[in-house]
């Protein structure tokens, strides 16, 4: 646990001197688009369903935004979506398999590359055998395209994209406040603005996690358990992070292609928990980490306050 | 530094290989010694300087003031740097060139972009036969790059093509896309004889119809496809420019299935 | 007899040998062409070439070259005739150049049973033309002919290809259950051979043709014997191939041997005016097909001269196979052949210098005049 | 005109002679030092100079009706194709028959053998032969795929009617011995069979291609051909396959000569995971115990180049692995066969391996006089690779460097880099000049004693062996200094050698009959007249034994 010393209080709100530990991943970025907006989100929801932790899910996806035509390559409404797992050959596999389960399969979607990047992980190329020598390569302007005959039409994909290993994994806000609701309220309101940065994802349900973890367990096998010291129940029975006023936390985790993004992404959620005051929402903010000897990546809280 | 300029003193009596003139070739060549470069393809010896008047000292910026058919081999094997010829161009300009650009102002002889594997080549005019084609025996013909020709083409253009874009804006002379491998050849005027003859894989795009085909290729009906709104904006923005099949419906064929049978060529519907 | 001529007036050997150096000497690039001759006469040619820088072509190599092409561009099977005749169980005749042009060879080929091979043998020949009138004339053989327009050959052949490949097919020149008896006919060949002229087919149709044949030998033997209209082109073509890399349509004017079969095409050549002299080899059977040109002309020739424009400089020489020996290539052997003086008949040209004889003389008469320079 | 080559280190080993000293030529042989004082007209100071005998290439396919179409099949290989300044090994070469006298030329030899020409083939074969300058040239004549010899077998004519078409054969195509390329393969092939082992009968002919050899072995010692019959085995190339063949066939030598082609084709077994290892010590340890057998290697070298050969049913089955992409298949009278480009790429485990196993069987057969000298000229390297060729056979150091740079999983597969063996200048000699001549019958050459044709090499040595082989100091031929520094001097024409063996009479009539009846063509377009070849004195005639 870290040392609770010398808390910051901005707009009433007390923010620890901690860090947010977090870990290189490899990432990547597609975009989805599909004939119009509610196709190409329901072909990313798909896709990235089932994607919270990169432990249990084999990748943590997300989508980081809406494009509007203008910004997509096929001139169609469109999804951003990116992924992130521990190595390009994993974090592949998952997104290969989720593509061709999830967009592959629905009407009208087609899919980008959407990461410029020297290393590239195959989309299109591993998928291109369910044409059953039928798909057809194209390559123009630099691009490499695979279409599909389907049912439905022809499905294009691009036949990679940038992968980096520059991602990160694992930056995270511990929200802590008075109630349930007040936890959420503020929660919802750093989901919203983090959602306006580039390149991050917060891959849990709604961006939000009820359940922080820490490394272990007591029980064999358990490679993580739930974070007794955040929890409120467990106060006066275990060695308790939180004060008497905190009666509930929920945490955001952060997943971006570069370290600068998930600060972004932290600065501007603080600054919502911040801007929405101790009444409405959160009475602190914390981070989690491992005592900083575990992640490269140290996201400093009273460096990223407003 | 200013760009290299060979301006024509008259119009040769004999065809001139004009491949040493390029960027790579010339780097690190005074004036005289550039003159006294042998361009000749008979017996009697002609050197830069009888056809030329020389001015400029940078190569990767060469401009021929005043153009001829006779002007062979214009940028073969060019790497980088820029070539502009004002006026026409003989046979083989930018043969196996893999980067850089060139630009002729008139029109071309045959073999224009043979084999080229990058880079750029504009023709305002028009191309001659076997444009981005292959000489005897070559297995491939265009390899990659971006050939675009503001007037019409010869026979055989994208013959046994494999990567890269053709653009024609006018006609295409006959058999159009023969033994293409893979590739893009679009053409906005008509296409002559039997476009695609033997074609493997690769897209024929005839915005202005063709003569005829040959009954191993297939109707695959209308096609509201995907790819071609995606290569017309991908083209629009990049070297090739805009594109005759933009917002156009079109009907697909495949084949030609004497050979592997999965090429495809988009007519108007 | 005049044996020499200088504008068209009669001369001797030496003024005329004399002449035509000077011309050569005074040539920018010359064209060395006709190519009507036997292989010692190539041979001269070439080294003539060579010394003044010539371009080469047979005046009629556009007979052979949709054969070089297609076969260097993609491969081919090729039969030697006689081979053929003795073990071609199904023989397929493509058009109708192949009968006008080679009538006599195809004839020599189909005619007879098959004698080799325990696949071929035992069954009698079965015959079938596509596309071909002249089929007609395949006296006492046993012949399907299929009507096939001339255009529409290489579509069918392509049609043949898709079918036997179990490719689909669209709607072609010949109906449904014609082209379902062809391909029967040729997959159960023991031996099957294809004949046709590259010519009629061009470069699109001979590859087309000769990926048919090699698709077929997936499972059977087949083999093919095109017919070339001009045979002593594809002798030159072999010639100029083993002498200068290039089979025909070389530049030796240059450091390289340059070769381009459009630019240095004799046709192309003289039409493209950079050809200011023309050495025109004319000295076998049939008339070449010299295209006009206002180029100067030296002529050799084994028929006496023409009226009407008169070269510059012209020679009679004398005919290999008829007036002297020589090696020639002989179509039914798919080779040269060593070929005798016939003894008798037209023997007075028999005087008369080889082409090789003259060209020696006109190489040293070269070098004679650039002495004196 | 007596000429004195002072102070060179002659290597002779036909005379045994390894030694500094000078050497004699005078009107175009090699003669006895004149008597002291007598003054030479020409001297060439070979101080510090190798001074050899022309080297003689016994196999390398230079001439003739697939050669050419293999120059047509691939223009794109000639130089003056190349977007400027690619070069391939096969560019580097040349393809006309003018580069290819003074390539091999340039590099020190002096007689060069056409091992493949058919009979139908042969006056093609000699045209060619005839424009190829400065080497004296030789060829072998193809039989054991043809109609008339087959049926000879199957009738159970007598082994004097064989030798007599034979002698006709070889006297009528003016050829220097009888090659025969996978007996009865390329029949059956014709037949549709596709694969053929040497016990495998032909289909029609009922003769098994063990009959085919053997026969033509026996005809070949009792005309007294001085080169014994010179064997393409079955399944060339194939894992397995190749080495059963090549060793039933060292086997049935039984004592007679017999000389095997371009063995390390036939050197491949089928262990490892991709199946495909090395025999060559198992194959070279069979030719070490077979001294009656003389074999040549076929060196695979890297780069492009392209497989000319008769064995119409391999080049047909090796056509899939074509490269570029484009073959041609011949079926002619007899042999017919195909012209199949190929590339050996060094990161190809199988080409590495290929290249490593020549290298074994270079030196694992000890004796050098038993082994010689190819590439197989084109088909596993252009013959402009022999320098380098040379300095991996004289120096373990080259070998090594090259064998770093392969794939790793080749040096698992192969004896190579423990073998310490490096080849002396005497080996060299003797396996490119003293053995060749011995086994061509061509006493006049190959070394360097009195009355030697003055066929000599002389080389400037050095540690740079491919330097040295690449580009010899001086080449005399017939006497006459034809190169100088690497660089040819003087044009002239070599000739062709010959055997004239007397075929009876009645075998010409019945030759007459047979052509016109049965191929409706005249037996004289099988006859190469002395008239066709258009130079003058265009043959030389080697006597067979008596």
């Amino acid at each position: 646990m870290p040392e609770l010393s010398e808390p910051m209080v901005v707009n009433g709100i007390s923010i620890d001197d901690s860090f947010a530990e977090a870990f290189p991943m490899s990432g990547t970025a597609i975009q989805i688009t599909a004939v119009n907006e509610k196709w190409a989100l329901q072909a990313a929801t798909t896709m990235t369903g089932f994607a919270t932790s990169v432990i249990a899910c084999g990748c943590e996806g997300g989508i980081e935004r809406l494009l509007s035509p203008d910004e997509t390559r096929d001139g169609r409404p469109g999804v951003r979506v990116l992924f992130f797992g521990f190595d390009p050959g994993g974090l592949e596999k998952q997104v290969t398999t989720r593509l061709g389960q999830c967009i592959l399969t629905c009407p009208t979607a087609a899919c980008y590359a959407d990461l410029d990047t020297e290393q590239s992980i195959d989309l299109g190329s591993a998928i291109r055998y369910f044409a059953d020598g039928w798909q057809i390569s194209k390559k123009f302007e630099d691009k490499h395209f695979w279409r599909m005959p389907v049912m439905e039409g022809e499905f294009l994909c691009e036949a990679k994209t940038g992968v980096t290993g520059d991602g990160v994994g694992g930056g995270n806000l511990l929200l802590m406040a008075r109630t349930v609701d007040q936890a959420l309220r503020a929660s919802e309101a750093a989901v919203a603005a983090m959602r306006n940065v580039r390149d991050v994802i917060m891959p849990f349900p709604g961006g939000i996690v009820r359940s922080g973890s820490k490394v272990g367990g007591k029980y064999k096998g358990m490679m993580a358990s739930t974070n007794d010291a955040y929890c409120p129940t467990l106060k006066g029975v275990t060695d308790s992070a939180l004060g008497p006023e905190i009666g509930s936390v929920l945490e955001i985790v952060i997943d971006g292609l570069t370290a600068d993004a998930v600060s972004n992404a932290m600065r501007a959620g603080m600054k919502a928990v911040v801007d929405l005051g101790p009444e409405e929402g959160a009475l602190r903010i914390g981070a989690g980490n491992y005592g900083g000897n575990l992640g490269p990546h140290h996201f400093h809280l009273k460096e990223l306050a407003p | 530094m200013t760009g290299l300029t060979f301006r024509k003193k008259a119009e040769p009596e004999q065809r001139l290989d004009l491949s040493g003139l390029t960027a790579g070739r010339l780097a690190g060549l005074s004036a005289s010694e550039i003159a006294a470069l042998a361009i000749g393809t008979t017996r009697e010896t002609v050197r830069v300087g009888d056809m030329f008047d020389l001015s400029g000292d940078d190569p990767a910026s060469i401009r021929f003031e005043g153009g001829s058919e006779r002007f062979d081999r214009v940028g073969e094997a060019m790497e980088t740097g820029e070539i502009i010829v004002d006026g026409d161009a003989g046979v083989r300009l930018g043969r196996a060139m893999t980067g850089g650009r060139i630009t002729v102002t008139g029109s071309v002889g045959g073999y224009a972009g043979s084999v080229m594997g990058g880079g750029v080549i504009d023709i305002r005019g028009d191309a001659g036969e076997r444009l981005g084609a292959p000489l005897a025996g070559e297995r491939s013909g265009m390899e990659g790059g971006t050939i675009k020709v503001g007037g019409k083409a010869g026979a055989r253009a994208a013959d046994r093509m494999r990567r890269g874009t053709i653009s024609v804006a006018g006609d295409a002379g006959p058999d159009a896309g023969s033994r293409m491998i893979a590739g893009t050849l679009i053409v906005g005027g008509r296409a002559a004889g039997t476009p695609g003859r033997l074609m493997k894989r690769g897209t024929l795009i005839l915005a202005g119809g063709a003569e005829r085909f040959a009954p191993t290729f297939l109707d695959n009906g209308p096609a509201d496809l995907l790819i071609l709104k995606v290569m017309a904006r991908s083209f629009s923005a990049g070297e090739v420019g805009s594109v005759p099949f933009e917002d156009m419906a079109m009907r697909r064929l495949g084949g030609d299935t004497a050979v592997l049978g999965l090429g495809e060529i988009f007519l108007p519907l | 007899m005049d044996i020499a001529w200088i504008d068209g007036k009669p001369a001797t050997r030496e003024d005329a040998l004399q002449a035509a150096a000077g011309l050569i000497g005074k040539s920018r690039q010359p064209l060395i062409a006709g190519l009507r001759t036997d292989v010692a006469g190539l041979r001269t040619a070439f080294d003539l070439a060579r010394r003044c820088g010539g371009v080469v072509d047979h005046c009629d190599s556009d007979a052979v070259y949709p054969l070089v092409t297609a076969l260097r561009d993609s491969g081919a099977f090729l039969g030697a005739p006689a081979e053929m005749r003795r073990r071609a169980d199904k023989i397929l005749i493509v058009g109708d150049r192949a009968l006008e042009t080679g009538g006599d060879l195809v004839r020599w080929v189909v005619e007879g049973e098959p004698d080799l091979g325990v696949r071929t043998r035992a069954s009698k020949r079965g015959i079938m033309a596509i596309g071909s009138n002249g089929a007609a004339s395949l006296e006492g053989a046993d012949v399907t002919r299929i009507a096939c327009e001339a255009d529409d050959l290489i579509d069918l052949l392509g049609l043949l290809r898709a079918q036997l490949a179990g490719h689909r097919l669209g709607k072609g020149p010949v109906a449904e259950e014609e082209l379902g008896r062809i391909a029967e006919f040729l997959k159960h060949a023991g031996f099957g051979c294809v004949i046709f002229a590259p010519e009629e087919l061009g470069e699109l149709g001979t590859e087309q043709l000769l990926g048919l044949v090699s698709d077929l030998n997936a499972e059977t033997r087949f083999s093919t014997v095109p017919i070339l209209a001009v045979p002593d082109a594809f002798g030159a073509a072999l010639y100029a191939t083993w002498s200068s890399g290039y089979p025909l349509r070389v530049n030796l004017g240059t450091e390289v041997v340059q070769h381009d079969p459009a630019l240095y095409a004799a046709s192309r050549q003289l039409v493209g005016g950079e050809t200011d002299l023309t050495i025109w080899i004319d000295a076998l059977e049939g008339e070449g097909n010299a295209p006009a040109s206002s180029a100067t002309s030296i002529v050799l020739s084994c028929e006496p001269p023409s009226s009407g424009d008169a070269p510059a400089v012209a020679f009679a020489v004398a005919k290999p196979g008829r007036d002297h020996d020589g090696v020639l290539y002989e179509p039914r052997f798919g080779s040269f052949v060593p070929v005798s003086a016939s003894s008798g008949g037209e023997g007075a040209a028999s005087d008369l210098p080889t082409v090789a004889t003259l060209l020696e003389d006109l190489t040293a008469e070269l070098g004679a005049v650039a002495k004196a320079a | 005109m007596l000429t004195r080559l002072k102070n060179g280190h002659v290597v002779d080993p036909a005379n045994d002679r390894d030694a500094v000293g000078d050497l004699f030529v005078k009107d175009g042989v090699v003669v006895a030092p004149p008597p002291s004082g007598t003054a030479a007209d020409e001297e060439i100071d070979c101080s510090g100079l190798v001074v050899m005998a022309g080297a003689i290439d016994i196999h390398s396919h230079i001439a003739g009706g697939h050669v050419n179409t293999a120059r047509l099949l691939l223009p794109e290989y000639h130089q003056a194709f190349q977007a400027r300044p690619g070069l391939t090994s096969l560019s580097k070469v040349g393809w006309t028959t003018e580069e290819t006298g003074l390539r091999y030329a340039e590099m020190g030899f002096t007689t060069v053998v056409e091992p493949a020409m058919a009979p139908t083939a042969a006056l093609h074969a000699h045209l060619e032969l005839a424009d190829t300058p400065i080497i004296d040239k030789a060829t072998l004549v193809v039989l054991g795929n043809d109609d008339l010899l087959m049926t000879m077998i199957r009738e159970g004519e007598s082994e004097s009617a064989i030798a007599d078409y034979v002698a006709w054969t070889v006297s009528s195509s003016r050829a220097l011995g009888v090659k025969c390329i996978n007996a009865g393969g390329s029949a059956a092939f014709k037949e549709n069979v596709r694969k053929f082992d040497f016990d495998d009968v032909v289909p029609d002919y009922g003769v098994s291609s063990r009959q085919i050899v053997k026969t033509l072995q026996k005809a070949v010692g009792d005309l007294g051909i001085p080169h014994p019959l010179h064997v393409h085995c079955n399944n060339l190339g194939v894992p397995g396959d190749s080495s059963d063949s090549i060793e039933a066939t060292i086997r049935a030598a039984e004592g007679d000569p017999l000389h095997l082609a371009h063995i390390q084709f036939y050197g491949y077994g089928t262990e490892g995971k991709r199946r495909f290892s090395s025999r060559g010590q198992q194959l070279a340890e069979l030719v070490n115990a077979a001294p009656e057998v003389t074999v040549d290697i076929g060196q695979v070298m890297f780069g492009q180049t392209v497989t000319i050969s008769s064995d119409e049913l391999r080049q047909f089955a090796g056509r899939g692995q074509a490269s570029p992409k484009k073959s041609v298949i011949f079926d002619h009278e007899a042999n017919g066969g195909g012209v199949v480009p190929m590339n050996y790429k060094e990161k190809s485990f199988f080409n590495a391996l290929q290249w490593a196993i020549g290298l074994e069987l270079f030196l694992l057969i000890e004796n050098p006089a038993q082994v010689f000298f190819t590439t197989d000229h084109p088909n596993g390297a252009p013959f402009t690779t022999y320098p380098d060729i040379f300095a991996l056979l004289m120096d373990r150091g080259v070998r090594q460097r090259w064998l770093d740079a392969l794939p790793k999983a080749v040096a698992k597969m192969t004896t190579l880099g423990e073998i310490e063996r490096e080849y002396t200048l005497n080996e060299i000699a003797t396996m490119t000049r003293a053995a060749p001549a011995r086994l061509l019958g061509t006493t006049d050459r190959g070394h360097l004693g009195e009355g030697a044709v003055a066929d000599i090499a002389i080389y400037r040595p050095g540690e740079d062996k491919t330097a040295m082989f690449g580009k010899a100091a001086y080449v005399l031929k017939d006497g006459e200094l034809v190169v100088k520094d690497g660089s040819v001097v003087k044009r002239r024409y070599g000739r062709a050698l010959t055997l004239r063996p007397e075929a009876d009479k009645a075998m010409k009539s019945r030759l007459d009959r047979y052509f016109d009846e049965k191929y409706g063509i005249p037996a004289r377009w099988l006859e190469v007249p002395e008239h066709a070849i258009g130079r003058t004195d265009p043959f030389k005639v080697v006597p067979c034994r008596s």
